[in-house]
């Protein structure tokens, strides 16, 4: 191929593959690589994605109107491809028919837990406070597979457990869900510059599924905070074809997926 | 005897507002909040507010924190969003403890709101269960439901005093439309006792009878005319927008989260304390501005 | 690859429903009902339905419950209003015990649908409390809610597999617009796992998306086109009802009711078995007729 | 003043003129005795009463508009006044700031309690089904003070006790709806062609309030199933004055409310 995309087109590029024609998806507040991501898939193989804009109350569709990439999620301009509008409170109607939502924090642990409160000092305080949880604690428990992105891999992130828990995944790992009765399957993927994490079905725990082109095995269990559960081989991901990028950047004028992670 | 005009000053309808109220505050992030309210909020120094912030917060209820106004804030997230990942002043509170937060998802934050519209003592919801919310916020519950036993957060009703909401027009009875998303503005003038309607243009009552489709809110308490009265915001079908006072707040909050208040302080009295009245604020943003920020916008579908 | 067209025949679109399932129908009283679907399904000779009808349900409730295809009724009311006070196929199946009763309030059973929309096994609401409906219908319970302690009814969720809605409008992607009221059909469509739309006019995707402010469906699963798809009723923003046919189904159903089915049986062949499909059923109606009823709504508001 | 009104023009007019400017009140199905009275109070004393067309999910507002009085409460035509459209369940927000509703039935007892279901066989059937409850059993617990009308007034319809509670008024008498904890003052009025009864305040049993002109209370007394609390002094309404019988009849353009009560 000898087309090199940046690690967040990269990103891009491998949940647009992922999402399937038909499905159903919700993009939220401050994601552009997941934005970037549903507009690519639906100019490609899912011209039948429904999106819904969650952060500005439309379902939308992209296909064939040379989107742009908003750097906010509440850009105004989204009703250039809207199709309906709605109440945000309906977003909470019919997540059970949601496939996928994309959630982010500033920890998630091998479970597919996410925090995005902050830390607490121990003292009934706060170290660090992080924005709120949104609504990722109503996501992670009735949408059937969201996906959780980071746009950075280090230890501080990719942890062993998380401080708080705010987007609840497998929890403390097998039959966790289960014993809550929350809906939805638990996380698809942990997705980073780096790699793709799935999970393994018995033990619930991120598993190593695809490297970005150019990541080594050892460079992601350095920067990796947890265990990592290792399959025999590890596949890399198929660098982008032509058109893939061709269209991203169509869609990324003024390339934000281009910077480098930190 | 002729139907009541309820249009009002900005300073008559802030005056609604007292110190411990509980307040709602609509829009969602960049767009559609009622500034001109807010503004006068802080110049009359109303404090002790718990407020009811959107589920996605933006840096207007920031600002409320930064100037004093909010003892405890009802908001599952404060973001500058693109601009910065975390409201500054909040952050700056929380983690200095000045300020109590009330934990809560959006969906939560939602079905106390629609307990207080429905009069009910609470609403039930699956969001929250399994995360660390009910530990960090005991007045929400969890429980088993009474018909299949299912674990539920339970949600105390979230009822205002009075909700601060921003629509594009309105009529002088109160009759306001959104003529572009309107996030949670609905549930939470439902929610509440009272509904202060700022909108960018007064229309007369025909152009909302030919279009009643579009009102989005009906008989609100009173309503405040206030041409760009989202500015620094967007306002959903008018206007974009303004990126660069946005940049001017972040760049001030953030100074003074880390120790030098003076750039937040000089922020204030430029913009709220400065200007006489919402006009002279306008004179301020200056013309060409505002008209370059509805330029972005008039490409675009209309309402209806 | 292409968007998929969602657009089908009212024969195809009737034949998703099955014997058993539970079936939602929109509109409310004398408006918006999915009519060539209805008649389908009578057509098809679907049994056994759990019906969900609009929360004020009119004649067409009435009918498919003459034609035995419902089991059971979930619905607070079912009359034929200023034509007469009750359905008369309901009054007589209720009163033969030929046809269960879910009984519900208008407010329990929209929390029931809204419960299914939200994915919670019940919600509760104070309407129902002090009444003898808990007492009809032991699925409804009253219990003390896990915060205050009050007394309230607890309704189970109302799942429908199906919702049936007529719209005045829709692309062929699904996304339909209520040029009038939207009574519950958002919130059925909302609890519903398939939602068949019949329209009165398909109109293409760039209508819609001029005016995604009046787009109150979104994506229903397909999309069927049928011109005065609600007559007999009205369609609120193209046409009135027609008071001359539902005349004549009072007559025959409140004949049937009091011993004589003779009538009620030609009522059905003639506007039902009769017509090949909907276009010779427009025929039978006349072109002179449908033209006075759209008339009719000529001079009032329009949707944007 | 020398004007005739009809029994229920007068019943209009009555509760036109108990409705005070500002109030917020719906209009249901089946009802058009009220929504004249509500046309009526917007155009004379109360152009700033609030009135939602409960069957047709619209705001409303006929002042200076030359209203009809549609036959039907989920006529199409209600668009005509229509200040604000809503979807039917939100009908349920703000129950508790709105000031009145009417209801009617088949049976009305004593404390104020309304049977709209129909009358049981005692042996688990149906002697007669009425059309069902409707919202009357939600409004009954959350309006402030909602009011009773009936066309008839006779021993069938005015009885002792309800067959059927499918819209609680005082229920068992004093205490009855703060026991349970129900929102709302209790019903105001029942009113009929005859005569108005309100509630004695401790008894919270019908109390003969107003007789409609040209009506005794020994006639009454007679068309009555319950026991009536009868005042030191029973006053008659006020005949009509000349602008409210115009108006009322410029509304009632087809005399629907002309004809004689059966």
């Amino acid at each position: 191929m000898g087309l090199d995309a940046a690690p967040y087109e990269m990103m891009a590029i491998a949940i647009a593959r992922d999402l399937q024609n038909g499905k159903r998806v919700i993009v939220g507040a401050d994601t552009q690589i997941p934005h970037a991501a549903v507009m690519l898939a639906q100019n490609l193989h899912a011209p039948d994605l429904k999106v819904i804009y969650g952060a500005n109350c439309f379902w939308g569709n992209t296909r064939g109107r040379n989107p742009d990439l908003y750097v906010s999620s509440g850009a105004y301009q989204m009703i250039r491809s809207a199709e309906s509008r709605f109440d945000h409170p309906e977003i909470f109607h019919r997540l059970w028919a949601i496939d996928h939502f994309f959630a982010g924090g500033i920890e998630v642990d091998k479970f597919g837990n996410v925090n995005i409160l902050g830390i607490p000092d121990g003292a009934g305080g706060w170290k660090f406070r992080a924005a709120g949880p949104v609504g990722l604690p109503d996501i992670a428990v009735n949408v059937r597979e969201p996906y959780i992105f980071s746009k950075r891999h280090d230890r501080r992130v990719l942890v062993d457990r998380v401080a708080l828990n705010s987007c609840p995944g497998f929890l403390d790992g097998p039959g966790g869900r289960e014993r809550l009765g929350l809906w939805g399957k638990g996380p698809r993927w942990i997705i980073t510059p780096k790699c793709i994490f799935d999970f393994h079905p018995e033990s619930k725990r991120a598993r190593l599924h695809r490297l970005l082109p150019g990541v080594t095995v050892q460079e992601v269990i350095e920067a990796t905070g947890f265990e990592i559960e290792l399959p025999e081989r590890v596949e890399v991901l198929p660098g982008p074809a032509e058109e893939e990028l061709q269209l991203l950047r169509s869609i990324d004028k003024d390339g934000n997926l281009r910077v480098r992670p930190k | 005897m002729e139907r009541a005009n309820v249009t009002r000053s900005v300073e008559d309808a802030a005056a609604l507002i007292k110190d411990g109220m509980t307040v709602a505050t609509g829009g969602l992030l960049f767009a559609n909040h009622p500034m001109p309210i807010i503004r006068q909020m802080i110049r009359n120094g109303v404090r002790n507010l718990t407020l009811v912030g959107p589920a996605s917060s933006g840096l207007d209820v920031d600002l409320l924190i930064g100037a004093g106004c909010v003892t405890t804030l009802i908001s599952p997230y404060v973001s500058g969003e693109s601009l910065i990942g975390y409201g500054p002043c909040y952050r700056q509170a929380v983690e200095r403890g000045e300020m109590k937060v009330w934990e809560v998802t959006e969906g939560l934050e939602y079905m106390g709101l629609r307990a207080a519209a429905l009069g009910l003592p609470f609403l039930p919801y699956r969001g929250g269960v399994g995360s660390d919310i009910p530990k960090l916020n005991p007045e929400i519950k969890e429980f088993r439901d009474p018909i299949k036993g299912e674990l539920l957060c339970a949600v105390p009703a979230i009822k205002p005093d009075v909700a601060l909401i921003h629509v594009q027009r309105s009529d002088c009875y109160g009759n306001g439309q959104h003529l572009g998303s309107t996030y949670g503005d609905r549930l939470m003038a439902h929610a509440a006792d009272c509904v202060i309607l700022t909108c960018d243009k007064l229309v007369s009552n025909e152009v909302i009878r030919r279009t009643p489709l579009l009102t989005t809110i009906a008989y609100a308490t009173v309503v405040v005319e206030t041409a760009f009265g989202s500015h620094p915001y967007a306002s959903h079908g008018l206007y974009g927008e303004d990126t660069e006072v946005l940049r001017e707040y972040v760049e001030a909050a953030e100074s003074r989260r880390t120790g030098n208040p003076d750039k937040f302080a000089r922020f204030l009295d430029k913009y709220i304390h400065g200007p006489a009245d919402h006009f002279a604020y306008l004179d301020l943003v200056g013309a060409a501005r505002l008209v370059r920020l509805a330029a972005s916008y008039d490409d675009l579908v209309q309402g209806g």
